[in-house]
């Protein structure tokens, strides 16, 4: 490798005074002293290879991989610390290493905003998944440890995808960790575990290989030199409206698949309901954000024209998605598919804000983002926990469980009111936040999703009565209730939901610089009301 | 902006009667080396044969390479009046050629505890199951498979280095010939290896008359067969266009016969399916490096002024090599036609590079075969670890349950089939992005298309490839039980290194992109 | 008589080497057509340094002869082989490989 | 956007010169939120320790917020007119861009009337669930709920946006799903759960709507800020207002059980009686009064959307009355009441500035008499069984002497009794009614004359049927009076049901409202089409009428203990007007389709799609793999048609 280049520390001058206004231009990286984000990888990496390479007798397996992921989250909470939402710099806590200059590939990773508070997501929701997991391979030995360091692996990983600032490099992670996931559906999970991993892989695999095309265009077409393939080089560049319009699709193609909307989303429903409760949820809670994250990151700001010209027809498939989705949740009676199904219709709501191109909407989908992450997860994990006592993932297999297992129905219930956005839990404010302001250019797409609000209530709520409500069922008076393992899964996730429902502004602060610099480099001007209210009343209550 | 501008300015002091023999040391070394394997064949005792030809033939290959890797630079040179052009990109497919060659010898030497190599019938000539056949296997050993992959190595060396047509005539045919004859030499199912020689010999015969009747067809155009005399004479000889462009093609039909282009890969599935394993890997590997390194000169430093001509063709070519290769792959049951299948789909990505026709094409496709080159004998390699009954388990059937029965195996097998597939941090990615991006970037809306055509045909050859890793981590284990032999310390070491180049390739291109690309130099 | 009606004969010799590769069963008469191939561009070689007056083409055909000669060895030899093995030596009994 | 400092809860000023920034007692009146809500969580999440004292610390917490708010009353009262109204500005919730809103509370008249209402009735069933749920395994939860439902509803009323209020009302809503489902090992009541949080979810896309609308159109959600600038904009913003006006009415119908969504309210009573007594009667389903009233100035420049407010008040008290009459199921028959009352309170809501203030008294007198009667309902089926058909009650005064009596006072109170509670607030929405030019006055004021007729008949049909006439009880049925816990607020209720019209109306309660709700002045400026004591003559006569012939049908005749079938009308209204088999039809049915469809789709339409591409890889490659068929010579011929295509293409480009 070359030797170490570090960034020029670019305009960081203002941060403790910036002015109340909205910032003008966010652009450049801010470098770091300490390679924070390298660091955050880093650590599940090793973890993973130390656990690749446990001799199969050693049964501490599983307790390294909890302490790796801890670890991990201990230190991207600390990195967070040292995110400053203040800063004008768009990327923070940067790092430079000259990789392949050949192709003007770095190895630079940097965050915003959204890109901090996913990758804090990411590192609470994998120890979560670890100790969900505890028990998913019960012969243990090496199936055991590998199974672990495949998750601590798609972790590396998935932190690689948000911290890149390299166009290149996050492609490669993009694609890389498919591999780990891939490992992850067909080794450990249900009998038709093999054609679901294979058909993930294969959709993704298109998706990512149309996306490899675009991405070789925009290096072809992009500035060059060493450094040629950094997102902020690469923004605002002028394309001839064709290409910039192509090279939107092959972007926007591997996005929607991962995402998954809808009609690219059939991987999702069968993927979900043959992994292990620890793989979707992994899957669904934070793999599939790096589909609406690249969509904000690389899109919106690399091809704000055609991002603009797509949005018909992205808001129109968004739609699709919250309605179809919610409404195949209804008819399911696999409770995997069930929460895969919700989920797309999720995401419907994520690719919505995205592509309404307001303030408002767009730190919704990012907030959405991370609390679909803590929702989806304690969906998936409650479903397992209910498997695992059953043994059976069918809603028809169950009813009466309140009377049984109390502590149970109620994580249950509250997850489900997670799901469904009950004001007070995180979703709320996100789902809200994201028709309110669609609401401001598309009142039509904003009360069409809002029929999404009401389906889920149905697919909840049906499935709450369906598994929980009825007669106390014969033969299970002895299934126990939560353990204190899976309280201590649940605490934290249920934790997430009411802090982020009753203050979520701490993370709304550190979101909003990047939506506004993304909105910036799509050069869209926020819609001002009709009839605003007279001066001193206006923006909420007045400070 | 011209290809020949591109191309650059010829540099070299041209003397006619002198020979440069640094220039040539490598392959005199190489052609030594088989000499001497030819005089050790025919007096060494029996039993000091194998050990003798096998150090013979290694020590060749390393100091030929050792050579080029230490007195590169002087060596750059015109020589024998311009038949032989070491240049850069001569250099490098000649030190791919030499690597790779031995890490194809390390496998064709493996002998699994036995006396000979143990992927070769001691008796070539003798009928299958008789009397004659047993007595050989008594005896012992085949060891003139060395001095054979010798001769075809100095072949593939003088292939890319060629400065006239005759000589890459003579090239091919050199590299060609031991390669029937070490096709036909299986020491199990030798009726399927006798085919597939005579399939190779015929078809291969066939194809050299196409080029040497192109060859035929240039020098009536251009009054010369050097490769830069007739480069210049595209632009001032007028009214003899059908010939060059006839020629050209013909020209090109021979080579992408080497390299298992559509229409002209039919022979490629028969030949590696029949032919001995460790004869497969070396061919695949070193004879597609040294057809694509002859394909570049002829169409860099030859062809790249009459490009209108041919062109289309070629783009076509390019375009059904990936999509029939990888279309055709998915059916297979058996892992070396897979395999070879495979090798045409990566035959259409690297012609995909190679018609940028700019000196980015040519660095992309050096790295693409050195990528590939190494990964598809390492794949070989264990494909030849896996038995059944004592022979190769090649139907993929057997393959099922690997993982279990031998983690590290199938891991690596695992590996380079990811590389294969193109999954970043692998050799194969960096190298698809690299052809592609001189497509996109030097090809025009052609490149646009053929990368288009490219990614999805990647994604249908990835399906191949995970197919084969589902069957060995995700399938139970089949009916008849299947062993993996324990390699020795040299094929250990061949399959390692194709392990190691995937990972390094793939995390650490940097370096060899930058030797590619400065060595993307030709010279005439 | 122009020296390019030489090239049309090379043609035509190509043209009927390659037909007897395709139309003929016997790997020896197959072989015999390839030969006929190789020597039609000896015609044609020979022909345009006639024409171009350079004697390259001329030395060209010695290479051919030469090469050819050492095509026949390995090719008789592979024929031989395959003969004794199958006591056919019709390449279209040579038909396990497909598919 | 910068950082913003991260503003703990303390009372910021509010730059707002109607509302005051809080002060005194104001500047902890989140403690009245607070409070049960910590009570809940409590609750819930320490088990097995609170089994017993837990109902005991949730009732104390209850009176807790009580204190608070009557705290908050007092320094109210002692300031003057223009300055009642205070604002508590919480925390920053939601900075977003130019959309960025503080949790904060606006305490002003409105609000602690409601706050009072809530807190008092609140804690009083508190009180009586004490008795009534005595020996309940599950009474912990129970207690929960409660308190988590009464901060729900104090969050609702205090709100000071939009959105804030909208957490509240989702809030009651989850609350009341968990009540109607308490028992839920029974399958219809969980049914019932599932039905009024769907239903209320339906009204919920209005009110979200609403206020996303209010945002575009205004760009705030603030109550306050809403108010000024729906008057600043006045006409120019006609169109907008009445969409938020009718979006809101959506939200008001789901919550206040108002035609179309009014089916979920019957079968809440699933739930226990306490619950339908707070929630299903005294409290929540008036919630949506109080968004038209707290929403008037969108409805003052809306007059399309005002008047659909009073149209639908008048659909459904016609409604609720007549189902009451045939209902058997004495919390149904209640249930019905209710949803009647509050067509009441909406259609006074609707009628401008002239019924605001009405209604919001009819719903404070109403909170007390029908909670009163819904424990007394309660204290009847304690008594019982828990069975409810009141074919099976009859004569039971003389066995239950308490709760006969506050059921009295509760019966007499709702049907306009001269001089009780409902005398006082009813009246005045009949007069109200009459107010106005054209056809409007004619239609609502003698809808809402007869019907109170009918209110009157179908509330003495429940008291006969209940308290007096034979007694038809069953075989082990042994009625007797409740405990002092489930009396005493019985008892209370009873008061209010008396003496709180009058008291109120003496105190200047109106006047007291007027600074929130635009001034009941409009009234004297407008007179009804009739003289007023015509109304009340009138109005008198018809529940004079209504109460003689439930006289003489239910308690001097005999009631037969199995229902008749009924004329067709009756048969409609037991079966609340075929509103199930409407929504079955219009809703289910269509929804059901639309599940199948797409899951049909989803199955063999999207993933065959994705699937079939990979068929027909295979396909062609299993047809390409064909021509690889070991013959050399048709190798070879591959080779040579290649050659001469590739001539041939090089023939055709050069000539």
């Amino acid at each position: 490798m070359s030797p170490i280049v570090l960034m020029s520390t670019p305009m960081t001058s203002v941060s403790a005074l910036a002015p109340a206004s909205p910032v003008v231009t966010a652009a450049g990286t801010s470098a770091s002293a300490f390679p924070w984000l390298t660091l955050i990888g880093a650590i599940p990496l090793l973890g993973a290879l130390l656990l690749f390479a446990l001799p199969g007798r050693a049964q501490v397996g599983r307790a390294l991989a909890l302490g790796f992921s801890l670890l991990a989250f201990v230190v991207s909470v600390v990195a967070a610390t040292r995110f400053d939402p203040g800063s004008t710099a768009q990327f923070q806590l940067g790092e430079r290493l000259e990789w392949i200059p050949q192709f003007g590939v770095s190895y630079s990773l940097g965050v915003d905003g959204m890109g901090i508070a996913m990758i804090v997501m990411s590192t609470i929701i994998v120890p979560v998944c670890v100790l969900a997991g505890w028990h998913d391979v019960p012969e243990g030995g090496r199936r055991r440890n590998v199974y672990f360091a495949w998750m601590l692996l798609l972790e590396a990983m998935i932190i690689g995808v948000f911290a890149s600032t390299d166009v290149f490099l996050f492609y490669v992670f993009f694609e890389a960790m498919l591999v780990p996931v891939y490992f992850l559906i067909g080794s450990y999970g249900g009998p038709q575990r093999h054609a679901a991993a294979t058909k993930f892989l294969l959709v993704s695999l298109a998706g990512g290989l149309v996306m490899l095309a675009a991405v070789i265009g925009v290096y072809v077409l992009g500035p060059g030199g060493p450094d040629g393939f950094l997102v902020e080089r690469l923004t605002g560049l002028s394309f001839d409206p064709l290409v910039e319009r192509l090279l939107f699709v092959g972007f926007f193609l591997a996005f929607a698949i991962k995402a998954p909307m809808w009609p690219v989303h059939t991987w999702l429903p069968q993927a979900a309901s043959q992994a292990t409760p620890a793989t979707s949820t992994l899957l669904v809670g934070i793999l599939d954000k790096v589909g609406t994250f690249g969509m904000i990151r690389f899109c919106l700001q690399m091809f704000p024209e055609a991002s603009r010209w797509a949005t018909p027809v992205v808001i129109v498939l968004a739609l699709v998605s919250i309605v179809f989705g919610a409404a195949v949740a209804i008819g399911q009676d696999d409770m995997l598919r069930l929460i895969a199904y919700t989920s797309i219709s999720h995401f419907g709501f994520i690719v919505l804000g995205i592509f309404a191109f307001t303030h408002v909407a767009g730190a919704g989908s990012v907030l959405y983002m991370v609390n679909h992450g803590f929702s989806t997860a304690a969906m998936f994990l409650m479903a397992g926990m209910l498997a695992q006592r059953r043994g059976s993932v069918r809603i028809s297999d169950y009813g009466g469980w309140q009377r049984v297992t109390p502590v149970l129905a109620g994580c249950f219930l509250v997850t489900g009111l997670a799901t469904l956005s009950l004001p007070g839990m995180g979703s709320f404010v996100s789902e809200f936040l994201v028709m309110l302001g669609t609401f401001q250019r598309y009142p039509w797409a904003a009360a069409v999703s809002s029929l999404g609000i009401i389906l889920a209530a149905i697919y909840i709520l049906l499935w709450y009565q369906r598994v929980m409500t009825g007669p106390k069922p014969e033969g299970l008076e002895r299934v126990p209730d939560l353990t204190g393992r899976e309280k201590w899964v649940m605490a934290p996730l249920i934790a997430a939901f009411l802090v982020l429902g009753f203050y979520p502004a701490p993370v709304l602060d550190v979101i909003n610089p990047s939506v506004s610099s993304t909105l910036q480099h799509a050069g869209v001007t926020e819609p001002r009301p009709t009839n605003p209210a007279p001066a001193g009343a206006m923006n909420g209550s007045a400070k | 902006m011209s290809p020949l501008a591109l191309i650059g300015p010829p540099s070299a002091t041209f003397t006619p009667s002198e020979v440069s023999y640094l220039s040539i040391l490598p392959m005199l070394i190489v052609a030594g080396a088989a000499l001497i394997g030819v005089l050790v064949e025919a007096f060494a005792p029996r039993a000091a044969r194998f050990t003798a030809q096998f150090a013979v033939a290694m020590l060749g290959l390393l100091a030929a390479f050792a050579v080029i890797a230490m007195r590169a630079p002087a060596m750059i040179g015109v020589t024998l009046s311009g038949a032989v052009v070491v240049d850069g990109p001569a250099l490098v497919f000649q030190g791919m050629v030499l690597l790779m060659g031995a890490a194809g010898l390390a496998l064709m030497a493996e002998r699994f505890g036995g006396r000979g190599p143990d992927a070769f019938t001691p008796s070539g000539s003798s009928v299958p199951g008789s009397q004659a056949e047993g007595l050989a296997e008594r005896l012992g050993t085949t060891t003139e498979v060395f001095p054979l992959t010798m001769f075809a190595l100095l072949g593939m060396m003088l292939f890319p280095a060629s400065g006239d047509l005759l000589t890459m005539f003579v090239a091919l045919e050199v590299l060609s010939m031991p390669l029937y004859v070490l096709t036909a030499l299986a020491r199990r199912r030798r009726l399927l290896s006798q085919e597939a020689a005579l399939k190779y010999f015929l078809l291969g015969s066939f194809s050299s008359a196409f080029f040497l009747f192109g060859a035929a067809l240039l020098y009536g155009y251009a009054g010369s067969l050097n490769l830069g005399e007739i480069g210049r004479a595209v632009g001032t000889v007028s009214g003899r266009g059908g010939l060059l462009a006839a020629g050209a093609l013909l020209l090109f039909v021979g080579l992408l016969f080497k390299v298992g282009a559509v229409p002209f890969h039919s022979w490629t599935p028969d030949v590696y399916q029949g032919a001995p394993t460790p004869v497969t890997g070396f061919m695949a590997a070193c004879t597609k490096v040294a057809a694509f390194g002859a394909l570049l000169r002829l169409v860099y430093v030859g062809l790249a002024g009459s490009r209108w001509d041919w062109e289309l063709v070629l783009w076509i070519v390019a375009g059904l090599t990936m999509v029939v290769g990888s279309v055709l792959s998915v059916s297979q049951t058996d892992i070396k036609r897979l395999l070879a299948y495979s090798s045409v789909a990566h035959a259409g990505f690297i012609l995909v590079g190679l018609l940028a026709i700019d000196r980015a094409g040519i660095a992309a496709v050096t790295f693409y075969l050195a990528s590939y080159g190494f990964a598809t004998i390492a794949a070989f390699g264990i494909v030849l670890l896996v038995r059944a009954r004592g022979s190769e388990a090649t139907h993929i059937s057997q393959w099922a349950g690997l993982g279990r029965r031998a983690p590290v195996l199938a891991a690596g097998m695992g590996l380079l089939l990811m590389g294969f597939a193109g999954i970043p941090l692998t050799s194969g990615f960096t190298a698809k992005f690299a052809v592609f991006a001189a497509a996109v970037a030097h090809a025009g809306a052609a490149g646009v298309v053929l990368t288009v055509i490219g990614v999805l045909s990647s994604a249908v050859t990835a399906y191949v490839y995970f197919r084969i890793v589902v069957l060995m981590f995700f399938s139970e284990p089949g009916g008849a039980p299947v062993d993996v032999l324990r390699p020795s310390a040299g094929g250990a070491t061949a399959i390692g290194v194709g392990l190691l180049t995937t990972v390094v390739l793939g995390v650490f291109p940097a370096p060899l992109l930058a030797l590619a690309a400065s060595a993307s130099q030709f010279l005439w | 008589m122009s020296l390019m009606n030489y090239v049309y004969l090379a043609i035509v010799l190509f043209a009927i080497g390659a037909a007897t590769v395709l139309v003929r069963r016997n790997a020896i008469i197959v072989f015999m057509g390839i030969e006929l191939m190789l020597n039609a561009v000896n015609l044609a070689f020979v022909t345009f340094a006639r024409m171009n007056g350079s004697l390259d083409g001329q030395a060209v055909a010695l290479f051919v002869m030469v090469v050819a000669a050492a095509e026949v060895v390995v090719g008789l030899a592979i024929i031989m082989t395959i003969h004794r093995s199958r006591r056919s030596a019709s390449v279209d009994d040579a038909n396990l490989l497909k598919l | 956007m910068t950082t913003l400092p991260l503003s703990l809860p303390t009372a910021v000023a509010a730059a707002d010169a109607a509302v005051a920034p809080a002060q005194g007692m104001a500047g902890v009146a989140w403690l009245l939120v607070a409070l049960p809500l910590a009570g809940a969580a409590l609750l819930l999440l320490v088990r097995r320790p609170l089994e017993r004292v837990g109902p005991i610390i949730a009732t104390v917490l209850s009176w807790g917020s009580f204190v608070v708010g009557a705290i908050l009353l007092v320094e109210m009262i002692g300031r003057s007119p223009e300055a009642r109204a205070q604002h508590l500005t919480l925390f920053s919730w939601l900075p977003v861009g130019t959309f960025s809103l503080d949790a904060g509370m606006l305490i002003d008249q409105l609000s602690v009337t409601f706050v009072l209402l809530i807190t008092f009735v609140g804690s009083l069933i508190h009180v009586y669930s004490l008795g009534y749920m005595a020996h309940d395994p599950d009474r912990r939860k129970f207690f929960a709920f409660l308190n988590l439902f009464v901060a729900a509803m104090l969050l609702l009323v205090t709100a000071d946006s939009y959105l804030l209020l909208y957490v509240g009302w989702e809030g009651v809503g989850l609350a009341s799903y968990l009540l109607i489902g308490f028992w839920n090992w029974n399958p219809p009541y969980a049914s019932a759960a599932n039905k009024a949080f769907i239903a209320n979810r339906i009204g919920d896309f209005g009110l979200g709507l609403a206020i996303m609308a209010m945002f575009a159109t205004f760009g705030t959600v603030t109550i306050t800020g809403v108010d000024r600038a729906a008057q600043a904009a006045g006409d120019q913003a006609g169109t907008m207002l009445t969409v938020i006006g009718f979006l809101l009415l959506l939200g008001a119908c789901g919550k206040s059980a108002q035609f179309p969504l009014q089916s979920w309210l019957g079968d809440a009573m699933a739930g226990p009686t306490p619950v339908s007594a707070l929630i299903h009667a005294a409290t929540m389903v008036t919630a949506g009064v109080y968004l038209v009233v707290r929403a008037h100035p969108v409805y003052d420049h809306a007059p399309v959307a005002a008047l659909a407010v009073t149209i639908v008040g008048a659909i459904t008290l016609t409604m609720g009355a007549i189902i009451g009459c045939a209902k058997d199921d004495i919390k149904k028959a209640l249930a019905a009441s209710t949803m009647s009352q509050i067509g009441y309170m909406m259609l006074a809501a609707g009628l401008g500035p002239v019924g605001y203030a009405f209604a919001i008294f009819h719903l404070v007198t109403h909170g007390f008499f029908k909670a009163g009667m819904f424990l007394g309902a309660g204290s009847v089926m304690h008594g019982m069984g828990d069975r409810v058909d009141m074919r099976t009650f009859g004569g039971l005064s003389g066995k239950m002497k308490i709760t006969w009596a506050t059921f009295l006072c509760g019966w007499l109170a709702i049907i306009g009794f001269p001089f009780l509670s409902g005398f006082f607030s009813k009246d005045k929405i009949i007069e109200a009614a009459f107010v106005g030019e054209g056809w409007r006055p004619w239609v609502f004021g003698l809808t809402t004359m007869l019907v109170a007729g009918l209110t009157a008949f179908y509330m003495s049909r429940l008291f006969f049927m209940t308290f007096h006439g034979k007694r038809r009880w069953l075989e082990d049925d042994h009625p007797h009076e409740s405990p002092a816990s489930m009396t005493v607020p019985m008892i209370i209720l009873a008061v209010g049901s008396v003496a709180l019209g009058g008291v109120l109306q003496a105190g200047g309660f109106l006047d007291w409202l007027a600074p929130v709700t635009g001034g009941h002045a409009g009234a004297a400026h407008h007179e009804p089409v009739l003289p007023i004591p015509v109304i009340t003559g009138g109005t008198l006569l018809l529940v004079a009428l209504g109460v003689g012939l439930a006289w003489a049908r239910y308690w001097r005749a005999d009631v037969p203990v199995t229902a008749p079938a009924g004329s067709w009308l009756t048969r409609a209204a037991a079966r609340d007007f075929y509103q199930d088999d409407v929504n079955h039809g219009l809703l289910v049915v269509p929804g059901n389709a639309l599940v199948e469809a797409a899951t049909l789709a989803d199955d063999s339409g999207v993933d065959q799609g994705t699937d079939g591409v990979g068929r027909a890889v295979l396909g062609a490659s299993t047809r390409l793999a064909r021509l690889q068929n070991g013959f050399v010579r048709s190798y070879a011929l591959t080779m040579l048609l290649g050659v001469v295509l590739v001539l041939a293409a090089v023939w055709m480009v050069q000539s």
